[in-house]
């Protein structure tokens, strides 16, 4: 059995779930979101601002921030093992894959932080 | 000698069901196996069986008895099928099949859970005073897929060494013609390989493409048949081919007599059932060369359709779609690809087309392969160290006619009663013969010919040459003076053969070798043919003569037996002695 | 006609090429293994697998103008229009992804090696009756269109997955016999079987892309399979 | 003797049935996003941190090479989206046929360039 270290649940079956999951957080609020946005018509800060700051609206901007870091990576785990593979790079796939893995999470990381950081922040 | 050897304690030639049947008892006993396959195994041509596998095994009838099928056996052998060999086959034959299932088959069912069996040609219940019986054990109508692919993984599971991809080339003896192993090509990178074993097991199957129009796969070439001949083996009742009665005209594709089993019929060019003339009982599930010869009867008579009148058809759409998509799913894709037309809504075009070899190697039932008497009337001698199964074998349980359904169950039974034999002797002591270095340079003589050609015809011409030779002087019907003609061409093409020219001498992957090898076994398999369907002066089973026709006990009641050094034609005395049973008398045989 | 045949002798090129050929085909819709015989009567030294040029023994797979399928049950009109009529070159390349030997002759090893991998032998460790094993018309009606596979390799090496992970992804084909004795109700080696699929490559890598089923030359359904699978883990794992 | 075996994997010899014109899209909309996740969280900084940075947003978002921006970032989002629904749904065992995965691909490449269009229309 192949049990690479990098990859979220350690598990194809949790990896797929994680995915599956988070994937149904994003969507409905992308879906919401959009909405929310396309039905208020023109915005003003106040509203905006008394909006996100709502508790409501912080759980749910927090569970997003979580699910997009997870989606993502397990994602773009997906996306770096299939393609910086030995197939393309050869002997150093390993150090390609790697680099780009620690990048990618690092990133997240930020990404995460500051969405935190936003969501909290302010309040 | 600068060849690599290779020893095993038993080594197969063949990747088919009787080859792999016979490795899987063998590797089971911890002998050291060797398979050796010119393709990877499931491309074997048992995997285009179609209709079943014949058996006892009492599903659709609970009364079956295996002496029943050994009775239509016997009777649709024209009575030259040895009845010692045929009662073991259909007596053992129940826990073979029930091996398969237990090996994972995926056998279709009755709604009791249990193998479903359907009506085959020339099947009978209470030795022919019951009617038809249905006898042919099916996994829909892709039994041969479902069992080759079985045994492979049951091969895998149980640690079979497998040489796929490796081109057995000939036979090595030593000086007193013990067999020794083989000389095999390594097909991917080209190097030749001398295999050594005390036991060779030839399980090379059939040589169908020795016609131009056949069943038979494009592998079909006969190896094992031709490596024997040019070793001065003989080969017993060579002349019986079974032409199948319904190929798909112009395609040569097999259509299983499965579905005259479930209820299709032949029609003529009129639309008439025809068969109900030529077999009031059985009609379309007479014997399969009763039924060929009827169907070209028909079409020689005018009553063939197409612009050249040159096929009849198989009915088929009032089964309806359902029973046509669950029972004969794999024909209904055939004749859609290979004569663009939905058996749902109308007749398949079909031919009498070459099918089945039931001549080959003479063995007994543990396969070992017997040898010209040499003066020792009645009592048979072995060729040490070499084995046939499948086939490639003549033991002979199809004598001048093969039912259907009957291939795979000689397969399973004996692949496995050669394996049983072979792992017993094994365990026993056996020997090991082993060659000179001159018995291995003889082996190689044949190699080194095509690698030095440098000039001569080209294998493909001269193969279709061939092809049309056998097509048009040893076809369903056989005359004296036409297959005269076909003998003496046949010597011509020996000797231009002997002389072609293999241009691309590379060593990875060169198909065109092996295509030249084969092309040699195809002139040994045609010429014993030819010179034994010229030398049975009598009609018998799929052997049919205009110029004798009728059966001739008193005379040809036996075994034709070719022997290749002095290419004349001898006979073998049938087994008239099964150990349990009353003989069979030979009767007047109608269906 | 035209053809354009993917040629490779390792003794002699150090890079493959694509050769062109002339054939005449005399109007007729042949399947592209006659184009292959025709072409290697000109040109002998032409490699390919064939054996059964019917369809079921899985032998001549190869990809044929971008598409993978058996060449002898494909019929030039099938192809691409245009290829029968001459107007299009018919193009033959091996299999996509799998190291090439000669010509159109791929190394199947790492095919083989998946499809081992799966266990594709039935296991049943309760003493076998004396006949068959029984089982009922619907039992056996679950593996229909799972045993029928004929390891032609065509699914596999037309799935992006297993170009990139041919190592690691099972591949449509191995997935296929995996459920196939997963479905049969003969076999309890279900727990053994899941077990060595729950990683995150073996069964995972399938995204759903669908070549496999769009390619199958007996018109099997690995993806459904695979999804039957996964419901199984999905049940086993939570 | 070559022992370094070529592969024949050129992409651009090989057709792709629209159902792996679906997934690799989904794929790299999902890059995508990815990349554009900053410029997401830039902007909701902005429009989060005072009036006026918030004014700031509104104004430049009457720029139309902004507008352009944030219609791709919203296009590849809801293509995503849209993909994403039809796994989710294929997860169930429907559309998994050969018929019904075609079938599946071309609903999701035109309810999302629908959806596409009227995002357009609402940013304009």
């Amino acid at each position: 059995m192949v049990t690479p270290v990098t990859s979220l649940g350690r598990n194809g079956l949790y990896d797929w779930l994680i995915q599956r999951v988070s994937a149904v957080i994003i969507g409905v609020y992308l879906i919401g979101m959009l909405g929310y946005l396309m039905c208020t018509g023109d915005l003003d800060y106040g509203s905006w601002k008394a909006f996100m700051g709502s508790v409501c609206m912080q759980i749910a901007n927090t569970l997003l921030v979580i699910a997009v870091a997870a989606h993502t990576w397990v994602g773009l785990w997906g996306v770096t093992t299939d393609y910086l593979t030995s197939l393309t790079f050869g002997k150093a796939a390993t150090g390609v894959r790697l680099i780009a893995q620690v990048a990618i999470a690092l990133a997240l990381v930020v990404y995460l932080l500051w969405g935190l950081v936003l969501i909290w922040g302010g309040a | 000698m600068s060849i690599r050897t290779i020893t095993f304690d038993a080594i197969v030639v063949g990747g088919g069901g009787a080859g792999m049947r016979a490795s899987l008892q063998m590797a089971q006993s911890g002998f050291k196996t060797a398979l050796i396959s010119k393709v990877f195994p499931t491309r074997s041509h048992t995997v285009s069986a179609q209709g079943g596998i014949t058996c006892a095994i009492a599903s659709a009838d609970p009364n079956d008895d295996w002496r029943w099928h050994m009775y239509d056996t016997v009777k649709g052998s024209d009575y030259i099928g040895d009845q010692d060999a045929i009662e073991y086959m259909c007596n053992v034959g129940p826990e073979a099949v029930f091996e398969l299932d237990h090996m994972g088959l995926p056998f279709s069912r009755t709604e009791e859970g249990r193998i479903y069996q359907r009506p085959f040609g020339g099947q009978s219940k209470n030795f022919g005073e019951g009617g038809q019986a249905a006898r042919t054990c099916a996994a829909a109508d892709r039994t041969g897929h479902a069992l080759l692919h079985t045994l492979y993984q049951q091969n895998l599971k149980n640690g079979t060494q497998f040489y796929n991809e490796w081109y057995a080339a000939e036979l090595v003896k030593d000086d007193e013609g013990n067999v020794c192993g083989v000389i095999a090509i390594d097909i991917e990178s080209g190097e030749t390989v001398f295999f050594k074993a005390k036991a060779t097991v030839f399980a090379t199957g059939g040589s169908g493409r020795i016609y131009a129009s056949t069943t038979n796969a494009l592998i079909n070439t006969g190896d094992g048949v031709g490596m024997a001949l040019r070793a001065g083996l003989p080969v017993q009742d060579i002349e019986m081919w079974q032409f199948h009665p319904t190929g798909i005209a112009g395609a040569g594709v097999l259509v299983t007599e499965g579905c005259r089993g479930e209820g299709g019929y032949l029609i003529n060019k009129d639309g008439e059932r025809f068969m109900e003339r030529y077999a009031p009982n059985a009609k379309d599930l007479a014997s399969r060369d009763v039924v060929a010869r009827s169907m070209m009867m028909e079409i020689l008579d005018g009553r063939g359709a197409g612009p050249d009148g040159d096929h009849v058809f198989l009915k088929l759409d009032h089964l309806g779609e359902e029973v046509l998509h669950s029972r004969l799913p794999g024909i209904c894709e055939l004749a859609i690809t290979f004569a663009q037309t939905d058996p749902v809504k109308e007749p398949i075009p079909v031919v009498p087309t070459c099918h089945y070899m039931m001549g080959g190697i003479p063995t007994n039932v543990h396969g070992q392969a017997i040898k010209l008497s040499g003066g020792h009337e009645g009592e048979d001698q072995f060729v040490n160290g070499l084995f046939a199964v499948g086939e490639v074998a003549c033991v002979s349980v199809h004598g001048a006619n093969r039912l259907g359904g009957n291939s795979l169950l000689d397969l399973v039974v004996f692949g496995r009663a050669a394996g049983l034999y072979i792992e017993d002797q094994l365990r026993q002591g056996m020997t090991q013969y082993e060659p000179t270095d001159a018995n291995i340079d003889e082996a190689m003589a044949r190699l080194n010919r095509w690698e030095s050609s440098t000039g001569g015809e080209s294998v493909p011409a001269l193969r279709k040459e061939l092809q049309s030779v056998m097509q048009n002087h040893f076809g369903v019907f056989r005359k004296g003076d036409l297959m005269a003609e076909g003998v003496a061409k046949l010597a011509d093409l020996r000797k231009r053969i002997a002389n072609a020219h293999l241009e691309d001498k590379s060593g990875p992957f060169n198909t065109a070798r092996i295509e030249a090898l084969e092309l040699d076994n195809l002139l040994e398999v045609a010429e014993a043919t030819a010179i034994a369907a010229e030398g049975r002066t009598e009609s018998r089973g799929a052997h049919s003569r205009y110029d004798y026709p009728d059966r001739d006990d008193e005379n040809w009641l036996c075994h034709s037996i070719f022997d290749p050094k002095a290419k004349k034609l001898g006979k073998r005395d049938v087994n008239f002695k099964p150990k349990t049973v009353d003989t069979f008398q030979p009767k007047a045989r109608t269906y | 006609m035209k053809v354009s045949i993917y040629r490779y002798n390792p003794e002699t090129d150090r890079e493959p090429s694509m050769k062109e050929y002339e054939v005449d085909t005399q109007g007729k819709d042949l399947m592209v293994l006659d184009i292959l015989a025709l072409v290697k009567e000109q040109d002998q030294s032409l490699a390919y697998r064939r054996s059964c040029r019917e369809g079921v023994c899985g032998s001549d797979g190869m990809n044929m103008n971008g598409k993978n399928g058996l060449a002898c049950i494909t019929p030039l009109s099938q192809v691409a229009p245009g290829v029968l009529e001459g107007k299009k070159p018919l193009i033959l390349r091996p299999l996509p992804g799998l190291p090439v030997i000669r010509d159109l002759v791929v190394d199947m090893g790492m095919f083989y090696n998946q499809y081992e991998k799966v266990q594709p032998y039935l296991q049943n460790n309760t003493p076998a009756p004396a006949i068959e094993r029984l089982q009922s018309p619907e039992e056996r009606a679950k593996i229909d269109g799972l045993y029928e596979c004929i390891l032609c390799a065509c699914c596999s090496t037309s799935c992006p997955s297993f170009w990139w992970n041919p190592d690691k992804f099972l591949g449509p084909a191995a997935l296929l016999q995996s459920y196939r004795f997963l479905a049969d109700s003969r076999d309890n080696a279900t727990e053994e079987r899941l077990s060595k699929l729950d990683d995150p490559f073996s069964l995972f890598r399938c995204h759903g892309i669908m070549n496999c089923v769009s390619v199958c030359p007996k018109g099997l359904n690995p993806t459904r399979a695979i999804g039957h699978i996964r419901s199984m883990l999905l049940e086993r794992g939570i | 003797m070559n022992d370094k075996r070529p592969v024949n994997l050129d992409l651009s010899t090989i057709k792709f049935p629209v159902t792996a014109i679906a997934s690799i899209t989904h794929r790299v909309t999902g890059v995508a996003i990815f990349l554009a996740l900053p410029i997401l969280l830039w902007m909701l900084d902005r429009s989060l941190a005072s009036p006026e940075s918030f004014a700031d947003l509104k104004e430049l978002m009457t720029s139309p090479l902004v507008k352009l921006v944030v219609w791709a970032i919203l296009a590849v989002l809801l293509y995503h989206l849209v993909a994403g629904i039809r796994h989710l749904i294929m997860d169930t065992g429907v559309g998994e046929t050969l018929e019904g995965g075609r079938r599946g691909a071309k609903l999701v490449f035109i309810i999302s360039a629908v959806l596409i269009l009227l995002v357009g229309g609402w940013i304009w």
